[in-house]
């Protein structure tokens, strides 16, 4: 993966667009504009643009519950994520699937999964799908450090690992699953230390240092495409917001959040390193936010205007018709 | 009995703590239910009253679940909180070919208290993973009873029979009846499993319901009331085993019936109800029972799809007018 | 076209070939498939003319129906073998939360061609966790197929009809029916998904079966010539969609109908059947829809308690002697 | 575990009992006496007998679908289990139950099971159990290798983990998962180097030698005991027989059964140390094979005199009646 300052200035953008999406959406949500409920990945914005610039247009990604920052990375259009956010016709899944379920298969995202962890046994398929196509493609699955917990998850590596699957296996562990602490959900300090169980490479990961992140992808890319199977990545990183947007978060200090907002924050360190290459000035850093902005504006107007669906396409998409 | 106003939440909580208190072996197992005392604050002050019998665990659905047919195996009481109803897939073998099946398949050795408790239904804008409403599937399952309350009341009288049944029981509250209010008794009641309410007294139809299809047919009474038609509300409150003659008596005086509920309707219970009625109750029969469900597609997420994929008031009505052939 | 004799196993092996030949991207996986071509040898020839399109897994059910969901959704056309159809409580999540839903979650964005075929029964003495016969769970599931053929015949037109489907299709047969034989088409032989066929004409009820029920029928229809009673026997073949055209019309002509199945009576497909029969045919019905299946409880071990549990030829004449008053 | 010449007699004949009554189910099977499938443990007597003999009689075992040599070691009836087998009503399971189901609850045993792995979720609740009601029971779970590439185990194994729980995951790695071989199915060669990703020690142990197996599990038991958590042992062992009674065995050639058979039959390996202790001899050995023998004719005369169950009988155990 290349690291001149175009694909830099172009991951900084990503993520200040990942951030300023989520923050539009917790903004949305709580004025009632969103439906349902949201789960956000602000402060984890490393990980899903530091994972999904070392992919092809054709690689796949399967992402979760907390999707939107995946699905901005992999290239997703921001107002039909936003016109799907808030349940809209002109959404990417017409209003069906929420944020939730968002997905954009005409980039590779095979979906997001309101089941934690139900994304492995799907990628599994996706692996052996490129093995059995001969192509060259790669298959990234994210996870949370709770769903590195449920069964699939081990069941997944194994067959990765047996088959030699091109699969990357990243566990954002944000330290938090819904109100449990890692600490107390997971066996092990570092997930990473399962993958030797499975014969397979693990990797710790400064989750909020997306060139870190960068690296240990590059790798893990160059192994799957190489036919040598299977990777397991460990980003540790931090979930900023609560659980849900409106969780009222009874299970951790404002302390600790601050903590890892005030020193760990994945764009503040990003910049940092691109203003030291002078890559980026503040001024720079000013125009960018605004140009995000504007179009997160055009995206929310898009999703404003956009109408509901009707009721009776609810009746519709359930099969192919043949 | 004195009674209260508590929404079915406060039911829930109250009568499991008269339960823990009475019997040390009950204990509440499940995902993030401490510090929040269950995600919608359905086991409040448990926490605090029973600190080491109310247990998080990681999310493991499938040895949650298993965990519940152990310990009840070994002389625990075990209620299991499932977070939602749709992750049930993630427990099926164990409370389908585990919980159901140990003590027939040991020759009646044991006994298997178990409750599985589950969040489940719609309208919550939560899609097609998170509102589905399952019971049926249970209902299929030799085993296994099914209990599925309205009233807060009888959250209260069921939950206590569920948790002192020595058999496992499928225990479905709506997400959305959470905080609906109702008296409660104050002191300790019971409903024992298997006997449906006749909630409300008619004579033109019979309306056979459950959960939230409860609540879409007290509304539905009253819209009817204005055509002068007059409905009796059957309240199944356990849909395994069924208070069949509770219906049959409500059918004898009203020679029609519709069935509500909200799960899907092809394959629902209301099929297995439909099935038996004009099984055991042919002659009675003015004219075919009507079902009323959501619509045969998964639950959609936007507002106005969700509302449509919904059995409403409306359906509930139009499925009457078309028995009372009004 | 030109038939031969040929058992089921066989039937499904001779259809897998030609679709495998017709379209690379078909492939088969699960446990313990290659070196006996599958458990009841059913994929017989397979793995020698598609050696790499045959694949073993390890034991991991959920996974196997994830690769099954996962390969779909990436231009393959899987065929999932589950082994034992009651592992399918394994595979839950993967089949009703994913497969039956990632189609309408994404508002229509893709397709999902792929077969879970299960073989499912009772019959064999191999207690509760290896008899059972769940496709009514399956029915009350939007978004699935539900196929469940009874003759060779039927098993090679409908697993190349559901091969061809770009929906996933829960395709059941029972273990028992590997190897009846019966006449078999040479040619590319398919019956599309939602018809059902009257395989034997009759004036005085309808049998409305399918999968091992459709046997049980044909037995009974002997049984029953004796007793001066013309039975039609209806095989539904496809469970999910429904062929309800063809179910009327039966009825419509017999007035009379008894549902049989294996599976357990409570909650099981005869009870959507009647209900729906009993809707839309209310007026045509002489006698309530009777249903035959195994009665309430799981499947035992001991031949004398599996042989009085499974539904038997008596139990369908008796169904009919009583909707015929005879 | 004390290692005088009265326990290790007392095993000696345990192990030559499981040998017995499987080789006395195969022929009855053969016979068509025996209805179903049963599937038998001959060359892993090592591993139930040594296990179960670390126990105490209110211990917890679960087994599996090859489950009649747990059922023997820890203390079960050979004629209602030979009863069972024949389905009859005298059987441990008054015939609903069969080989694959077989239990005895009286001696702690929580079932066998007809779905591989499954009875890992049933032992963390029975582990959890335990620590709820602070008895010193310990949990011993069976299951294979191929059942170790199941989902359930990778949750029990986190669940004992972090609560400490008093279980002992005992994987009988016998080769051979039905016709796959563990070699093709596991990801790693040793599958107790899994258990470091649980922070649970793991042991590789000599399945076919009784005295290897005793000491891991005494180790095991007394870390239970002591509150300190559960442990993981590999069981190396093969399947002498079938998967099956009657599976064809094509995946395998005679000469590879042989040469455990005949190198490593684990009692012949037991009794080759008896006989240097002196405990045992020839003469003892026939005289011992013959007390088994008549003590089986007896359990086959009771289960072919008693009656099949009523058909009626299929109604009743299904609910507790209140
Ligand atoms: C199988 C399943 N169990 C429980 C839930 C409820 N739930 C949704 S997100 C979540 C926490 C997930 O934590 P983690 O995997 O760490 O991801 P994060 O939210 O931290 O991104 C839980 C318990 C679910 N959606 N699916
Ligand atoms: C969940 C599940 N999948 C598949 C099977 C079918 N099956 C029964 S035993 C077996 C092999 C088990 O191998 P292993 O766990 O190594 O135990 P072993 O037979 O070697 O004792 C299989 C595949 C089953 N019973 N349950
Ligand atoms: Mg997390
Ligand atoms: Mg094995």
């Amino acid at each position: 993966m290349p690291d001149d300052k175009k694909t830099l200035m172009e991951l900084y953008r990503k993520m200040v667009t990942v951030r300023q999406f989520e923050t539009m959406a917790g903004e949305y949500f709580a004025a009632g504009k969103i439906p349902g409920f949201i789960h956000l990945s602000i402060g984890q914005e490393a990980s899903s643009v530091g994972v999904c610039s070392c992919l092809q247009p054709d690689d796949y990604v399967i992402t979760t519950h907390r999707g939107h920052g995946h699905m901005i990375a992999k290239g997703a259009d921001l107002k039909r994520m936003t016109a799907e956010l808030f349940g809209k016709q002109t959404g990417y899944c017409k209003g069906k699937g929420g944020s939730m379920h968002i997905a954009d298969f005409s980039i590779g995202i095979l979906g997001a999964n309101g089941v934690v962890a139900a994304g492995l046994p799907i990628i599994s398929g996706a692996g052996l799908s490129i093995k059995l196509r001969k192509t060259d493609q790669v298959a990234v699955c994210f996870f949370g450090d709770g769903g590195a917990n449920r069964g699939p998850v081990h069941e997944a590596m194994n067959m990765a690992s047996i088959w030699k699957l091109p699969i990357i296996f990243v566990v954002e562990n944000n330290q938090w699953a819904s109100t449990t602490p890692v600490s107390y959900s997971c066996s092990v300090k570092d997930l990473y230390r399962r993958a030797a169980g499975y014969n397979m490479p693990g990797q710790k990961v400064d989750g909020n240092d997306i060139m870190a992140v960068r690296k240990a992808t590059t790798q893990a890319v160059a192994r799957a495409r190489a036919g040598e199977g299977p990777t397991f990545i460990e980003n540790k990183t931090y979930r900023i917001k609560g659980h849900f947007e409106g969780d009222p978060q009874k299970y951790r200090t404002p302390e600790e959040v601050k903590k890892w907002q005030e020193q760990k924050d994945p764009i503040e360190r990003f910049s940092r390193l691109l203003f030291k290459k002078k890559y980026l000035s503040r001024k720079l850093a000013d125009q960018i936010q605004a140009e995000v902005a504007a179009e997160l504006k055009a995206a929310v107007a898009f999703a404003q205007d956009s109408p509901l669906p009707e009721p009776e396409e609810a009746l519709t998409d359930v099969y192919v018709e043949s | 009995m004195s009674e209260r106003i508590l929404s079915s939440s406060a039911a829930l909580a109250e009568a499991l703590q008269e339960e823990m208190r009475r019997d040390e072996t009950i204990f509440i197992l499940g995902e993030d239910l401490v510090s929040h005392a269950g995600i919608f604050g359905q086991f409040k002050g448990i926490p605090e009253q029973f600190p080491e019998r109310i247990i998080d665990t990681p999310i493991s659905e499938t040895c949650i679940a298993g965990c519940g047919v152990g310990a009840a195996l070994t002389g625990m009481r075990p209620f299991v909180d499932f977070h939602f109803s749709d992750f049930i897939t993630c427990g099926m073998d164990e409370i389908c070919n585990q919980a159901a099946k140990v003590r027939y398949m040991s020759g009646g050795q044991v006994k298997l208290p178990l409750v599985v408790w589950c969040p489940d239904g719609g309208g919550l804008r939560a899609a097609a993973q998170h509102s589905q409403s399952l019971e049926a599937w249970f209902v299929h399952m030799p085993g296994l009873k099914v209990v599925m309350p309205s009233e807060p009341r009888d959250v209260k009288g069921l939950i206590k029979a569920a948790i002192r049944d020595d058999n496992p029981v499928m225990f479905f509250q709506h997400k959305k009846l959470f905080a609906k209010e109702g008296p409660v008794p104050e002191d300790d009641y019971i409903i024992a499993l298997g006997q449906a309410a006749v909630k409300r007294q008619g004579s033109d139809v019979s309306l056979l319901c459950y959960g939230s299809g409860y609540y879409l047919c007290l509304e539905a009474v009253e819209v009817l009331k204005q055509k002068q038609i007059d409905a009796e509300v059957v309240d199944l409150r356990t849909l395994k085993p069924l208070d069949m003659d509770t219906v049959a008596a409500s059918i004898r005086k009203t020679h029609r019936a519709v069935t509500v509920h909200e799960a899907c309707v092809t394959g629902g219970f209301g099929a297995e109800l439909a099935a038996r009625i004009q099984d055991e109750l042919f002659d009675e029969l003015d004219a075919p029972v009507k079902r009323v469900g959501a619509k045969n597609v998964p639950i959609p997420f936007s507002p106005t799809l969700e509302d449509f994929v919904l059995p409403s008031v409306d359906d509930v009505v139009e499925a009457v007018r078309s028995v009372t052939y009004r």
